[in-house]
């Protein structure tokens, strides 16, 4: 035992940090078309190898290859595209809005556009996503109105949440996007109950739960992934690897010699891993995962790898972290540029309807930014204070009631 | 009309749900085929079927994480946790998910579940059985919290809970599942035949949430408990021979300030009594209420009898438990001082 | 001595017990190489290697049972929880596992750990980045719970808790960090320079847990307040014109309950103010302890001045935060009432 | 959509019920001596096999066979069964002392007295266990006054634990017994943080947690896994699959496609499946963990695959929720009789030498359990009362000491 070197742990440091050279470039990138798409009622058994394959569609050329490929409409094509554009252009202006000061808090998407886009155009409209704050190209792919959006970011009069909730963390209930909260997590073992009570009404919706790669150190992850294989229930799991969750990069979640997809294995339900910033691919995932949970299979574990292009938030600055021209160096490049391109190499879009569709965009959000502005921004406006006391409970207690008129807020 | 104890009682009413509504469902460690380690769900898969009473994994977090879930689809998920001690594990669901989805969704989504859970001493279950929690439920604003004392509160309230839009936490003093336990240890063991209140219609019926009932009418001094302890301050009122107004407060959130007021108000004392140990419990909050509104009509001090400020201790059960004597010195202490 | 606002006082005693024991590490999500969301950590792990200060996964409930299993062969973490709004996961592992370990093995195992974690409101954080957990850790039997209000003390304790040999809750007052704000959040923001709490001596020194302080002696009443709402009520206070004895507790558990008894004994009036929300908060207690010991010398009821009971409100913060204006009135009605 | 079946979530359900035919004596039984033995510091990546295999040394035969074969001394292969008989008599005897009205509370480890003993007997001294109560056999092999666990049990005067926990929740840690508490899940993340704190300080100790299979559903176990393979402690986390978790059967943890080894590869550990009734197998796994922990490659994942012959505990009858031939109809047989054949298949064993031993083991049992009922049962007897108030923090505060002179318990 003696000639043993002592014991050691080790602690998690990723590729590069400030100052650095950017390992990431070198990031060896599967080509794509090259995984093969088992039928979507296959056993668990048999899908063991997946995890450990990256599934792609878009090769470098733009061009759509091999499997899994979706073999989407034009029609889709640009609905994905205009989605994930319009997220884009919302969140630099909402960026901006509060560096002057009209809210509190913002996140961006940045770089992660395709996946809330796709599987928004993937799913039905009964059906549910259980949202994490950096798939609002969901809402934006299903058409959320804006100043609502807007709205809610300023916590004006106007604010379909009535002024209770920090900005972004939305609740949309008729567009498919389950209420967001702070707490990381907490919601994927929603999807799980709600998939299972789709199951038990014996309704044809299901449910598509959102993670970050960080979050998944969660217990509140495993036990969701327990329950949706115990029972099989119709639900998609998703983990947005982004490779960072605030200052951390992925390996501290634990994956330095496996994949998050991997973890699927572990519970008996297979696990994908799926190029994030590939518009096809995250289709085609999402497309086949859905097959399986309507045709009784059960959960489907998907990985969307994929880079964190912005800060985590309005609150940090990355470059503090990482490498500045990490993002750059991303190897599976922009998605929105990607599907882009290959709408360009099918005839589909071209630079001037690409102009025209930035310059729609661009007037849809700063009308909306407007109308909203109108409103009023954060503490400019606000909604009654009653609605501080609404809400609680169903209906208020005796305590809720004393308060409010305590607070000259009405008795009613 | 049937004599039931409470443990029957509970399962009386979760069987007239599941016939009742058939967005009703139950599920958890050890509650399906088995009928649950307190058999309180006894015989509803076989009756109601395997996707109405099923067993789940063992995590209590994920089971309140399916029934908030399924809460928000329309169902009325009623989960068991085996034992009060063991919610902790789902603590933050039910703080930060179900008593905050209504609110923070602006009102579009919300999780009509009822949390049930033996709680509670008496049974030498030591540290990690025979607590109970109802303090750091209460403080949660968006979580009604229920504690019965009889079978024919148990089912009442129990329906009312399931049947309530808001997330209820239901908490089943153990020690009375087979009888209404006075705190005299080592007297025989009771059970609830013969006890008015284990006389249980038949059927369906509520007890309203944040209702307390007079279980005692007096003059003297109002005393305040729920779950068990309103068995043992009825025994110590009678062992103090004081004429005592014994209210069962039935559900701490929403808490019957009406009731608690008039008593106060009349009798000019109070005692307060729970399990849980003293600092930082519900009785403060309902000593810091009565004093606030009651200031100038108090005799005497509003003392609390409650568990020490330990962790529950098996081999000194009765030495913590707060039993018919010390609640008797307390009435009899109120009643001298001044 | 340097003049520190609090946040660099909290950096300051990290550093020095991690020079000073090499049983100290520290950890938390984002507190290594980044040094923290609130910069509390900077600069630690340049200077004291990646061992003794590091990034953890995010789980809550895994960073605390990582604490414990190395408080108990001999290290003195010093975990951070990013928000205490995000201490719940990790619940279930504070109450049944850290608090209860030397208890339960009969002394054999023990976890000496110091959990830090920003809370409070006032930063427009919205409902998960603005709460105040201490009453639920302060009904948990085994745990300490700890709240500064200045960088002097901020250093002082958190270097008595990290040497303590039981479990600390240590809640720093975030929106205090840069200054000491006094809930006029329309006049212009303080810093702490010029503060005389943020005169910081170098290297070691401890402020005991469980004393508290009297931040403003007077005589006409009593006001209990912890971590951000002692400069509010210090500010209140000034506007009421009212000559208040104004305590800061430090630590709620221990409670220094000779100079809380000693106060109201001397005023004969008691308002007590907290952030959390009001029913089940922590004022609660504070409020029956002093009933119960006090009565015969109580002029007027003790108010209670506290967050509203709903969920923290994000475009209502200032409605909802416990400013000046409310403790003042409260101040003014228990002088005027009797 | 339309002709698709209607969606159904699944409930999964054991083998057989009370008064249906069990299958488990059907259960397909892999040979002993076939799985192969990699280099204990393989990296993880090539491992992956593992986890679907049955590792068994001993045939049906009583032969070691196979490259796991540990090659123990005849001494270390009599003091192992030693530690099983003694386990079993202790456990006869108390559970009966449970029934006479002597305690409140008893369980026994009946089927499963191979894991602790091999592991006690495997490991270093300096070594910890964070155990269940399910490996009491830990404790016998490393010779706990017996005499000391019947005053714990017996809650009595001389209860090492003060009276203030409950029957064979023990603590014991100058015999590397961890404290165990009623809460399921909760310890599994302390081994991980004390196998880190082994590295910090540079000694050379190792830590080995226990965890029911139905407890791994616990967030708790997921959390462990994490930070154990994030910061490689040196750790080995087992899971004893007892087949029950009270009554739910193992299925219900998520496993009916997969196994509870099976989990290590989404975290990038080693996962083994070891045959849990075979003395031999779980010293030979625990002996490879050991190494790769000791060599710092981090944490493995063990999945004991054994059967639970008795109740849950005092408070449950099993024939209520599974057929009572289960138990027999086991097909890895009982360990006690496995390793006694085996010694006798090698010549170091006879039976006047085995009922010698149960006769010696009886009388050890009779004799402590004769000396705590002389100072005194449940409720006869007890720590005094100050004990009540001792140890909820290293020194009372004011309302403690308020308390315990409140209570007559003395005021020092
Ligand atoms: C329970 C909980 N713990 C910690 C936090 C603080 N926090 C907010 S976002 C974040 C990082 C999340 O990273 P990841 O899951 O990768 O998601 P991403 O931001 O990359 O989309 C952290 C630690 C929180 N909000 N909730
Ligand atoms: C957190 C928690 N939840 C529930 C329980 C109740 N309980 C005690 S033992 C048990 C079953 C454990 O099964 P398993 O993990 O398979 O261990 P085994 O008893 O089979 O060794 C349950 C549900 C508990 N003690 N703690
Ligand atoms: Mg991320
Ligand atoms: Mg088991």
């Amino acid at each position: 035992m003696s000639n043993r070197p002592p014991l050691e742990f080790h602690v998690p440091e990723p590729p590069a940090r400030p100052g650095q050279l950017s390992e990431i470039a070198g990031t060896v990138v599967p080509e794509a078309g090259l995984v093969r798409r088992p039928d979507a009622l296959s056993s668990s058994v048999d899908l063991r190898d997946l995890p450990f394959e990256l599934i792609r569609v878009l090769d470098d050329d733009g061009q759509a290859i091999g499997p899994w490929d979706p073999r989407l409409s034009p029609e889709r094509l640009r609905q994905g595209l205009k989605a994930m554009l319009l997220t884009r252009a919302f969140d630099d202006r909402l960026f901006r809005a509060h560096r002057q000061g009209k809210t509190s808090f913002y996140m961006k998407s940045t770089g992660e556009e395709a996946i809330g886009a796709a599987q928004s155009l993937a799913l039905e409209p009964q059906d549910m996503c259980f949202p994490t704050y950096r798939v609002m190209s969901w809402l934006h792919a299903r058409g959320y109105p804006l100043v609502d959006m807007v709205n809610q970011i300023f916590s004006n009069e106007r604010d379909p949440l009535r002024g209770r909730q920090l900005p972004i963390l939305f609740s949309a209930r008729d567009y498919g996007f389950y209420s967001l909260s702070g707490n990381l997590g907490t919601r994927y073992g929603h999807a799980v109950g709600w998939a299972m009570a789709s199951a038990y009404r014996q309704i044809d919706s299901i449910a598509l739960a959102y993670s970050g790669e960080g979050t998944t150190a969660e217990g509140d992850f495993h036990e969701a992934l327990t329950f949706a294989a115990v029972y099989r229930a119709p639900v998609i799991l998703c983990v947005t690897n982004n490779q960072w969750a605030i200052s951390s990069f992925a390996g501290l979640a634990g994956t330095e010699n496996t994949t998050f997809a991997a973890r699927a294995i572990g519970y008996g339900m297979p696990g994908l891993r799926v190029d994030g910033n590939d518009f096809l691919a995250v289709t085609a995932a999402t497309q086949w995962a859905a097959e399986r949970a309507r045709g009784n299979m059960g959960p489907t574990l998907i990985e969307f790898y994929t880079y964190r292009v912005a800060g985590h938030s309005t609150s940090d600055d990355p470059t503090r972290y990482r490498p500045r021209e990490e993002a750059e160096q991303w190897p599976l490049g922009d998605p929105v540029a990607r599907l882009q391109q290959h709408l360009i190499s099918i005839g589909e879009w071209d630079d001037e309807r690409h102009s025209a569709l930035l310059a729609e965009i661009d007037a849809q959000v700063r009308s909306a930014v407007r109308e909203a502005e109108a409103v009023g921004t954060l503490g400019k406006s606000k909604p009654p204070l009653s609605e501080m006391f609404e809400g609680v409970f169903a209906e208020p207690d005796w305590r809720l009631i004393e308060q409010r008129s305590e607070i000259g807020a009405g008795n009613a | 009309m049937r004599e039931l104890n409470m443990v029957k009682a509970i399962n009386d009413a979760l069987g007239v749900m599941l016939a009742h509504d058939p967005n009703v469902l139950i599920f958890g460690e050890d509650v399906g085929y088995f009928g649950g380690v307190f058999r309180a769900t006894e015989g509803l898969q076989a009756k109601h079927g395997l996707k109405r009473c099923f067993d789940t994994p063992i995590a209590e977090g994920g089971i309140i994480a399916t029934a908030i879930g399924m809460g928000v689809q329309g169902l009325r998920p009623v989960p068991e946790i085996q034992f009060a001690d063991y919610i902790l594990p789902a603590f933050d669901q039910l703080v930060s998910e179900a008593a905050r989805l209504r609110y923070r969704s602006g009102g579009e989504f919300w999780a009509p579940i009822t949390v049930r859970s033996p709680y509670g001493g008496g049974i030498f279950g030591g540290q990690t059985h025979s607590q109970s929690p109802e303090a750091i439920f209460a403080h949660v604003t968006g979580l009604k919290t229920v504690i019965p004392s009889t079978p024919y509160d148990a089912k009442g309230l129990l329906i009312a809970a399931i049947e309530c839009d808001d997330p209820v936490i239901f908490l089943e003093p153990k020690r009375l599942y087979n009888g209404p336990f006075d705190g005299h240890h080592d007297r025989e063991i009771a059970s609830w035949a013969g006890h008015p209140a284990a006389q249980v219609p038949e059927g369906h019926y509520t007890v309203p949430l944040g209702k307390a009932a007079i279980v005692r009418p007096g003059e003297a001094v109002t005393v305040l408990a729920y779950g068990t302890m309103v068995h043992v301050a009825l025994a110590a009122v009678a062992d103090a021979g004081v004429d005592a107004e014994v209210v069962d407060l039935r559900s701490i959130v929403p808490l019957d300030i009406e009731t608690i007021l008039a008593s106060v108000n009349k009798t000019g004392r109070c005692v307060i009594v729970h399990e849980a140990s003293r600092f930082g419990g519900f009785g403060g909050e309902l000593s810091a209420l009565i004093q606030e509104r009651c200031f100038y009509g108090l005799e005497t001090p509003i003392e609390r009898v409650a568990g020490w400020d330990t962790p529950y201790p098996h081999a000194f059960e009765w030495d913590y438990f707060p039993g018919p004597g010390r609640i008797a010195a307390a009435l009899r202490r109120v009643m001298e001082s001044n």
